[in-house]
């Protein structure tokens, strides 16, 4: 359970350093001097109770909150503001209501980026749902719409909000392995918060637990990829970290 | 309104005779022995008095010639009751000392700014017509009010300004400008008293009394200038130097309404129905009644 | 059936001008005040057609038209623009926004005679009045209007890389454009609205020379005509600011029929 | 340092101002109109200390804002019932919608000589100017605010089993709030600025009759005078709204300090 | 897999009869001919891909909206607008921004509600927060909030739109217990939309499968309550289910 040197290659991807960050709201503190690295291409999974500053840490990370103390490095510079190299894909969809729903995914894209933002939609299996307002959509569908957006822009860092958790198992299923395509050909540095033990095993090299504001939980994953929900291997890691969430609460 | 009248409501504008008989009280005093209480109401414009007389709001006003006519030419009812001597000296038209106008000849092409169908309007047209101009031989830049005039004049937007007293007398105290001419032989320049024609046939010693007491006032301005123009002063807002030239040149008091009070009336409304201020020709002298039971016992 | 409620659906919100109208006629004809003070709808119909038939009334408006749209282009750029500028920074809002609130709040006809002053009789000063009218209800709005734009939203601008300019263009922008579209049917408003001031400055011409002038000399027809006319373009502009919704606003739920 | 710029910090919004001030005594004093057309800051300062020191000036506004006052009361109230009952049925907004919209656009001054015959030359007059211009921002404001609630909030309202008074009370209102304070700020503008025109029927008091009556007696410093006083009503006024906002909307992080 | 006639008792409950209900956006037909009857009382779970129209269903049955044709009838009378009662948690949290949690909870209700409405935050584990702004709440606490609104009130008839969807496994499974708990004390008829079929499992007597618009499996759990997610006929089930679903999509 302790941090061992498996650290995967991955020249596209971000080295992130945390470094005894603290966020308070009022008087509360909701991260207590935070230490963590993630290094370059790294796929990493954050799990924690509902409340337990996870959405915080993204958004620090992100740069759009600073910590009320530490510092955070990107690549070893100190992130001021938002740095180019990262995208996030929130909790809520926060699509724009004004615009369709491709032109929601290629906001902000530059040149050609149609064909592309199409290509994405297409892997999400929303494509004939292309030039639909997003007040039509179902929620599960307004989700898949946010991750088509955070994908198309091939990001050197990827944040994800729980992405996945308005979906079907099946859908799920579907646009885990999209995630772990991607990330496989572009090996960004890749942040999940994710409720589903399950999905963080089956995705990522290390999985955090967040728990009272610091790390409870430091676990490196190394299985073999491609990895199977059904994989007994991953049965084993899922009741393990199931059991250790569920005794310390009790 | 027949029956016993209770309040006379009056209109007036600030600095008229009207203005000076309220500060008296003259008439207060009289109406009140009658059981009858007066409701003075300040206007900001001779039009607007007749405004509201034509709407029944009040019963009696006072407001200069041109505001008559053009009452009458839009059809409103009302009868004249009284006028006020005349004032030919107070208004006129002017120029700057080195604008190189010598007379009202010279203001051919000229821009002149005046307020449409103002008594120093009227001199205007008056003036050209008899240096031999067309009324339209100026170019008329009109103003809403004395101090637009005034500010355009001083910052040579025009090249003439007609004025009437008590701005007159500022402007030429102020920027000692050449006078091209003031009213004199041209217009007797007088304001008069209307009434509402109900009010003035049920009541017509009412508006005896009103006028008379008016006349007693205006005496007694006649006698007290200064005094006249420490109060208007206090009530206008303007230096007592331009008060004084135009208190000075004028003398105050009533008359009743004659054939010879007539006539320049009616040149007046013919003018203005010449120059196109009213659509109609009409006939002042039949809001002019002459020898009712209102002319006043004038001392 | 269907046909005869699509009319009284049509009809309705012209029944209550209607009715006015019709009550008008009633009492004028009544002669509790003179006709002369108070003509009835009837002689007011006849001036304005014989105003139009002689061509005097278009030209009237053709010349207010002018002055209202040039204002409004001028006033209304700088109201969008300064409500752009204070809504994204704080030190340009700190700077401005006292002073326009402070402008705003003088009244047009105070200010004539230093508008004379400053800026002459010519066109430019009535102009210059409509544009000074016309600026604030935009500024304010489109102020408003981005400041409330949910910043959930312009975080989801930030962190997917737009730029400033960006963020402005898809997101405020548009999320601004609602209360944008309320200010602007003020600013149609309050364009004819300070005509009848701007037009009391050495000018024979427009709407509210017409109406001022009217009321100087007494003539009652015209002076409803012109209310009447006012009331109009009212309607003009509501309709005009509905129409640019309708067509910008297709997203917006919320868009009244 | 902290303090020097907490200083320089509320002094910013005040910048502008003393910067015109400062300007116009520099244009002034070197006459190149006269003084007494247009006058000096301090020439303004002494005629305002002075109408200070003789209770003139408070007299003026007391009376003035007790006619303002009262008709923000009416005017505000009947907006405010009037953009709640169109926002929420659409019969009524059919009916009286285009109505108001055409009332709006009837300038005050054009309406005075009719005012005068219907309700006379008293304190109803003035009263009545003042709560027909005060009427139309809090309806606007309030229509659209309304109209503006998120339907997903109404919904949730109504499968709460609210009533619609209460869907109102606990969802409509409070999410039409900032758009009402919108409104609410322009009807404190317009409360003033229709007096202007109302204060010129048949009265010798007030600020509006204070100004267009030094404007009738070129009293220039007057007129600038009574323009500082309106501009100082319009400060006040958005300070007034702003801060019922802090007070009212605690919960809008759109809110801006 | 047809439906046999296990039929809870439930006096509490609404009897919902929904009869050849179609529903049309534009020219797609989301719902075709629906025909499902839901007995008083009883506790049924809806799954179903994105998009494949549980929101829809919710909804019509909610009287927020009107079927294209076909009727729903409740207590066998004809819905028309809303039903007073119905209460229903939607798929988004929808709170009153302007009112504090615990006055978003007692929305609604009549004479003393406070004690009661702290009590149902005290259950979603939210007492602490009961006098803040809902812009501070996590995702999480935001759903529970929502939750807490619904379970206050008694339902005779309750619908949940995926409720539980952004919680991790151990307040998840909290939330399903309190669920269960009162539903078992009053059983009104449940009707839980989920994608998380363990849950639909461990919660419900009936699961309907919503594919293309109509009931694609209309399934009974009988199983002994209290069940639990780690159960071996939970797991058998499960399986089964899912392995429906995955095949029917490749
Ligand atoms: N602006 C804020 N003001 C006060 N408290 C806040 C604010 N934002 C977040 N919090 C608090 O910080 C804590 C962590 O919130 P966060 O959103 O990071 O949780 P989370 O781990 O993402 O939870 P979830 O899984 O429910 O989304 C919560 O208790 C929340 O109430
Ligand atoms: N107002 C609308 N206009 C057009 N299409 C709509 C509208 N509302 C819903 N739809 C469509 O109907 C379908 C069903 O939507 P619904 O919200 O019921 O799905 P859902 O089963 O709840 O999905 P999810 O699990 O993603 O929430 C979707 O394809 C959606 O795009
Ligand atoms: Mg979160
Ligand atoms: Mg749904």
């Amino acid at each position: 359970m302790t941090r061992s040197a498996v650290i995967p290659e991955g020249k596209n991807g971000v080295l992130i350093q945390i470094k005894a960050v603290t966020k308070s709201f009022q008087q509360h503190d909701v991260l207590k001097r935070l230490d963590i690295t993630l290094y370059p291409g790294q796929f990493t999974s954050i799990i924690g109770k509902s409340g337990s500053g996870k959405s915080t840490l993204l958004k620090l990370i992100s740069g759009l909150d600073a910590p009320s103390e530490g510092d955070i490095l990107l690549d070893g510079e100190a992130l001021n503001g938002i740095s180019g190299s990262t995208t996030m894909m929130f909790q809520d969809s926060r699509l724009l209501p004004w615009k369709s729903v491709i032109d929601n995914v290629g906001i902000g894209l530059q040149g050609e980026w149609r064909p592309k933002a199409l290509h994405f939609l297409q892997q999400v299996g929303l494509e004939n749902k292309a030039d639909q307002w997003p007040s039509t959509l179902s929620g599960g569908q307004k989700q898949r719409v946010a991750l088509a957006r955070a994908l198309v822009r091939n990001p050197r860092m990827l944040l994800l909000d729980e992405p996945l958790g308005a979906l079907d198992a099946l859908t799920r299923l579907e646009m885990q392995q999209l995630i772990e395509r991607l990330w496989l050909e572009q090996r960004f540095t890749a942040l999940l918060v994710t409720h589903d033990v399950n999905e963080a095993i089956t995705l990522s090299d290390r999985i955090l637990l967040l728990e009272d504001g610091d790390i409870a939980l430091d676990m490196d994953i190394d299985l073999p990829r491609p990895r199977s929900r059904t994989d007994s291997q991953v049965g084993k890691w899922e009741r393990q970290i199931l059991d250790r969430i569920m005794r310390n609460s009790s | 309104s027949e029956g016993q009248l209770e309040v006379v409501r009056i209109g007036y504008q600030k600095g008229n005779t009207l203005n000076i008989l309220k500060v008296k009280g003259n008439l207060d005093e009289r109406l009140k022995k009658q059981g009858i209480k007066i409701e003075w109401n300040v206007f900001p414009s001779g039009g607007t008095v007749l405004e509201a007389l034509a709407a029944g709001k009040i019963d009696y006003g006072n407001a200069a010639d041109g505001s008559g006519v053009f009452a009458q030419a839009s059809g409103q009812s009302f009868v004249y009751v009284g006028s006020d001597l005349p004032n030919p000296e107070g208004m006129g038209i002017m120029v700057h000392k080195d604008s190189g106008i010598a007379g009202i000849g010279d203001l051919k092409g000229k821009k002149v700014a005046v307020v449409k169908g103002g008594n120093h309007h009227y001199l205007t047209v008056l003036a050209l017509e008899s240096s031999g101009l067309q009324y339209d031989d100026v170019e008329y830049v009109y103003v809403k009010d004395a101090s637009e005039g005034r500010a355009l004049f001083e910052t040579k937007q025009v090249d003439a300004l007609g004025s009437w007293d008590p701005f007159f007398a500022t402007v030429q105290m102020d920027l000692q400008p050449v006078t091209l001419t003031d009213g004199s032989h041209y217009s007797p320049n007088r304001t008069f008293y209307y009434a509402t024609k109900e009010f003035a046939e049920a009541h017509p010693e009412i508006v005896k009394a009103i006028l008379e007491e008016t006349d007693v006032s205006d005496q007694w301005a006649n006698e007290n200038k200064g005094e006249v123009v420490k109060m208007l002063a206090g009530e206008l807002g303007i230096d007592e130097e331009s008060l004084a030239k135009m208190v000075e040149r004028r003398t105050y008091g009533v008359e009743a309404i004659t054939k010879e009070i007539i006539a320049p009336q009616q040149q007046l409304a013919d003018t203005f129905h010449k120059i196109g201020l009213i659509e109609h020709s009409i006939d002042v002298s039949s809001y002019m009644p002459v020898g009712k039971e209102w002319v006043p016992d004038l001392k | 059936m269907m046909k005869k409620r699509t009319i009284v659906n049509f009809m309705l919100p012209w029944l209550l001008p209607l009715l006015i109208i019709v009550i008008w006629q009633w009492t004028a004809s009544m002669e509790i005040v003179s006709a002369k003070i108070f003509p009835t709808p009837v002689t007011i119909a006849e001036t304005g057609w014989k105003m139009i038939a002689n061509g005097v009334l278009a030209e009237h408006m053709l010349i207010s038209l002018q002055r209202a749209l040039i204002g409004l282009l001028i006033g209304g750029g700088i109201g969008l623009a300064m409500g752009i500028l204070n809504a994204s920074f704080h030190l340009s809002y700190r700077l401005f926004d006292t002073t326009i609130q402070m402008v705003r709040n003088i009244p047009h006809l105070a200010l004539v005679p230093l508008v004379i002053i400053w800026i002459g009789i010519g066109e430019s000063s009535k102009i210059f009045l409509v544009a000074l009218g016309v600026m604030f209800p935009v500024y304010v709005n489109t102020y408003h209007g981005i400041r409330n734009v949910s910043n959930d939203l312009v975080e989801m601008g930030k962190v997917y890389g737009l730029k400033r300019r960006e963020i402005f263009r898809h997101i405020l922008l548009p999320g601004a454009l609602p209360s944008i579209f309320v200010g602007l049917r003020y600013a149609l408003g309050v364009m004819w609205l300070t005509l009848i001031v701007a037009e009391t400055i050495a000018t024979n011409s427009g709407i509210g020379y017409l109406a001022m002038n009217a009321r100087e000399f007494m003539q009652a027809d015209i002076i409803i005509l012109s209310i009447i006319i006012y009331a109009c373009f009212g309607k003009i502009a509501d309709l005009l600011a509905k129409w640019l919704e309708k067509g910008l606003l297709k997203w917006n739920q919320t868009y009244h029929p």
